[in-house]
């Protein structure tokens, strides 16, 4: 790792650019990748250089390719010393469906998004799976860095950054680390310059110690609220709210939103054991997205009944007062008393029993 | 005849004592299923629903009870233990519900499962019912279903149910469905079903239902277009999602060109299967493929 | 014919360019051994011997020059690195000389092991010959050894050698001479040598010699008793040994009734075998077996 | 654990017995398991009595059924508070040859060694191998405790004692790691009150914080000279040296003395790439055991040569002026070499050819 130190203000920022000796590589602290192509990393050759590019970027927002168009904000800056760049290598470990289990993905053009390396030249991309009964062998460092052109004298310390990240993402339940890119400097050491951790959340319960570095200023905040209630939600761009249990049924419920000519304002699995609370949290949601047009309920009651549905959403809508519309399909448990209660509610639904039915519903009354 | 899960099963439930094992091995008892033994450690000697002995341990029930098939209501954190249990155990189809499991708890489970004759479904799935056998070994509504001859293999737990439904309100009646999980690893995936159902008899037709994520459907196309016999209709949701976000599902996340809902339509329809474009069209799709 | 290692034995030296390894690599080259690779990280390019090409890594070694046994002198720190590429790649037979090599090691190869068709012969042993096939895979003194139809597996390493020649002077040759090793996990044991024994129309009776620690000599006799067809005779070294001491090998330790070599002596004479008392009476006792 | 303090002085185990309200468990500290048989350890009703006893062990040599005859030394004593006991466990981690890979040891009769339980009551023994593919399973802590008969309540810290002992040992590389006895205190705490834990020395490499822990004082003088050279070498009971190349051939040799009525005086492996000063060593050390009266060489040299040995043999007689008799069985590589070298050296040595002559050649020259 390159020396260096975080700085919260443009002055620090410039403090450490000189104490580094006047260069220094300045860059954006935000967790998303694609930092480099958005602006956020600037070589400076002055500490004044520092200090102005820290100033543009600290209290302002970055957008990148990972993050949403709000783009994320920047609250501080980390400023580093430069190194002289040689080669500029990609390295990462993830798990592999195909592969069940975590595979390092190696490529000679590092700098780049991967993605578009695999699409553009995939055979520039070296993978390596490992076996979780013996663990990272020496073995694969060595064909790791030889797919990597590496010299000979350079292989060892390349195992030993292969060997480290395996552990890490082992021992702390990564689904990502990524060193991105890792530099061969012109005296041929090897320097990770960027380095992305994600961490699984499914596995966070082991880790507690982790779990306060989240940083819920880099999420959507309607995202990290329906999260908290244990509702998955995705902020999506068109008008219809869906309402939905089942994450396959709310991805095909999306689907037949813009088969019916309109587009889906949000992605939302309301799960399968939600109360009354929970659906009224969900709708809540909908309602505080100012581009809402219109609700779309899609419910195939199993564990939840369409009661409890229906009450969750009559508990948000008189909370709110709110008048927006809803196209309402229920179907299982308990789905005439759920209909009659909106029904009674004195809110504008109309009701579907098929998905046929709520694609007609849907064009026929398009706001 | 059906797949997988039978008149032969003879089911344990794991984590059979709780609130989610006890409400839902109900309904597969209601349903049919030979529900023969429960297991909650800490519990053992109890007897659920007036005759089905509840064990400490799989081992314990596999050998008194001759349970075969395990149905895991385990909470995630403890369903590697849980599932390597009924692996040890020598329990012959272990279906694991919860959603949730850490992503390399289920790379060692695989992994453990590569010298084990046992098979997984799952984890984070619905499960799977033969409605002729009357054997419902999971969590899906079994009133919707009908005996039959139509296979149905899906990532999805309700979009699974709204297939099903609108077959049935066709009279289309089901063989088997199979909910293989919406994780990015699972353990039997649509090629694992899909051979199964070749070789079934008593299936006629297979409607596949896959999802953004992954390369399962690419998979699964190819093993259609080189070796399935029977015709496929299928659908896949998300056509509609954005790049990079989870949907719902660990599994559902578009991480390169092949994850999208496009991708695997090409694929799909390239090999031969009834591309359905919207889900609502699915029963009629297959009554119009079985009617030719 | 001959077991293990034969005429189409190709072999690969991990650590050729080393000390150790130039110097037996040139040994079993001389015995006649087709040595067709050598790998050494790092040296890849290079020529051994004016005509053997130096790789960087075995799978290079294995796709180029065919190679399917793996003779390995690598220090026992890297040992298991090298078994785990040799297997990897593919190679068949795998020959680990190393003594030392980490216990919890070799447990990890052989779980590696478990899911794959390499065979792996040691660590901590000599390596084995087949002198008819002139192939030598190991560090054994080759002049000893003679052609013939008596198969010898052995624990031990010197001792071997001790017996070979008493057979040799009688004029007795070898079918193939396995050393699996002094340590206590191996990866070929003597039931899996004395079951391909059996098999060998050309091996008329095996000479077993093993020692104290374990009960591996035990499961041997059972197989014996139970499956194997042909004479044999066995010494069993550490007769006088006390318990609880390591004597040399990290396997040879009295931790248990069964590990002493009186308790083994039982079992192989209970199970029909020519038990030899002395040392020094292997050779003559394979003559009178013979003679009868 | 019970709390406790390590005392260097009868004076301080006084006065840690005082701090623990009168009453405590002295212990021993030696590296041997058998010290409560041995009488290392005991239970004390006063600080005076915890002083007493630890003036009676600490100076003095404890014999154990796991040391030699001459016993270790104690050099410290640990005085810990007592525990009121219900039942004494027995549970440890090593490496089944069978198995081949960890296998925890369990039984009820705790505080007994596990060999003699093992001989009389087998039964009582619970075996639980790990696959190390995927680490230790809470389901097998549950049946491990089943075994034990533990309640309900105290499956989980015993689950978790198990995954910290199988952690440990996989972290460290152990070969074992025994709690002896497991104690089941009155209101029904599990509590380790003795613990061993063995390195495998072959991994030492990998733990260079570990090597510093040995404790040479514990072991036989000799031995260690011998280790620290690379030379297996144990000690034995009889008077003839044995110089081997090889562990098995080594073991054959001794059998060999036996079967000639004599006994050998140690077991020692030269190993197969020693030099001439690692054969002087070698003998050296057997020339420094009193007990020595003959020495006896068998070498099957491959790598080994005849007259390295013979050179070695000679270098190391003439330093010390020894006069001991020799009975010398060389073959392979330089055998006549060898043989004219000592015989010309002076030395009483007879030769032999064959192990049959080694018998008939120990036999006729009995001492």
């Amino acid at each position: 790792m390159p020396r260096g130190q975080v700085a919260s203000t443009p002055s620090e920022a410039e403090a450490v650019c000189r104490d580094l000796g006047g260069k220094a590589v300045v860059k954006a602290q935000v967790h998303a990748g694609g930092r480099g192509k958005a602006g956020g990393i600037k070589v400076v050759n002055s500490p004044q250089e520092a200090h102005d590019f820290a100033a543009s970027l600290i209290g302002s927002r970055l957008v990148t390719a990972q993050t949403g168009p709000e783009g994320v904000p920047v609250q501080k800056v980390l400023v580093e010393e430069p190194a002289q760049v040689a080669r500029e290598l990609y390295l990462a470990l993830t798990v592999d469906r195909a592969f069940q289990g975590p595979v390092f993905i190696a490529s000679a053009a590092g700098g780049m998004e991967i993605e578009e390396v695999s699409a553009t030249d995939p055979e520039k991309i070296t993978n390596e799976g490992v076996d979780i009964a013996v663990g990272f062998q020496p073995f694969q460092g060595r064909r790791v860095s030889h797919a990597l052109g590496l010299e000979t004298y350079q292989v060892r310390p390349a195992t030993r950054i292969m060997t480290a990240i395996y552990k890490l993402f082992m021992d702390q339940d990564c689904s990502l680390v990524e060193i991105n890119p890792l530099i061969v400097t012109a005296n041929g050491n090897l320097v990770a310059v960027d380095a992305k951790i994600n961490l699984e959340d499914d596995a966070l319960f082991r880790h507690p110690e982790l779990v306060s570095l989240a940083d819920p200023e880099q999420e959507d905040p309607l995202e990290v609220e329906a999260s908290q209630s244990g509702i998955s939600y995705v902020k999506l761009k068109g008008t219809v709210g869906c309402l939905v249990n089942g994450a396959g049924l709310a991805m095909a419920t999306m689907d037949l939103v813009k088969e019916a000519g309109t587009a889906p304002a949000n992605f939302l699995d309301v799960g399968g054991s939600a109360d009354e609370d929970k659906v009224a949290k969900a709708v809540n949601i909908m309602l505080s997205d100012p581009s809402v047009k219109r609700i779309l309920v899609n419910i195939f009651g199993g564990i939840l009944k369409s009661d409890v549905v229906a009450r969750g959403i009559v508990k948000a809508y008189s909370q709110r007062e709110a008048k927006i519309p809803l196209v309402v399909r229920m179907q299982g448990t308990n789905v005439e008393e759920g209909r009659q209660i909106l029904a009674d509610s004195g809110l504008n639904v109309s009701f579907a029993s098929t998905l046929i039915e709520v694609e007609e519903k849907l064009k026929t009354a398009l706001p | 005849m059906s797949i997988l899960v039978n008149e032969d099963t003879r089911l344990v439930v794991q984590g059979i004592t709780g609130r989610e094992g006890s409400f839902h091995a109900m309904r597969c008892i209601e349903y049919g299923t030979k529900v023969v033994a429960g297991v909650t450690p800490g519990r053992g000697g109890r007897v659920f629903n007036d005759g089905i002995p509840v064990f400490e341990a799989v081992e314990r029930a596999v050998k008194e009870t001759g349970a075969n098939t395990s149905l895991l209501f385990v909470p995630a954190p403890f369903a590697q233990d849980a599932m390597l249990e009924a692996a040890e155990a020598g329990v012959e189809v272990i279906v694991c519900i919860a959603e949730g499991v850490p992503v390399l708890d289920s790379a060692r489970v695989l992994r453990y499962l590569h010298s084990r004759g046992s098979r997984l479904i799952g984890p984070n799935c619905p499960g799977l019912i033969s409605p002729g056998a009357k054997c419902k070994v999971g969590i899906m509504p079994g009133a919707i279903h009908k005996p039959g001859r139509v296979g149905v293999v899906s990532r999805s737990g309700t979009l699974t149910y709204e297939a099903v439904s609108q077959l049935s309100a066709l009279g289309i009646g089901q063989s088997t469905c199979v909910g293989i999980g919406g994780d990015p690893l699972i353990g039997t995936n649509f090629v694992d079903v899909l051979a199964l159902f070749d070789k079934d008899p008593e299936t006629d037709l297979v409607v596949l239902i896959g999802e953004i994520g992954g390369a399962m459907e690419q998979e699964a196309a190819q093993y259609i277009k080189e070796s399935f016999s029977k015709p496929v209709v299928s659908f896949i949701a998300g056509a509609t999602a954005p790049p990079g976000k989870r949907m719902g599902h660990a599994g559902a996340i578009i991480t390169g060109a092949a994850a999208t809902a496009e991708a695997k339509n090409v694929a799909l329809k390239e090999a031969g299967a009834h591309v359905v474009p919207s889900p609502g069209a699915i029963g009629a799709t297959v009554k119009s493929v079985l009617g030719r």
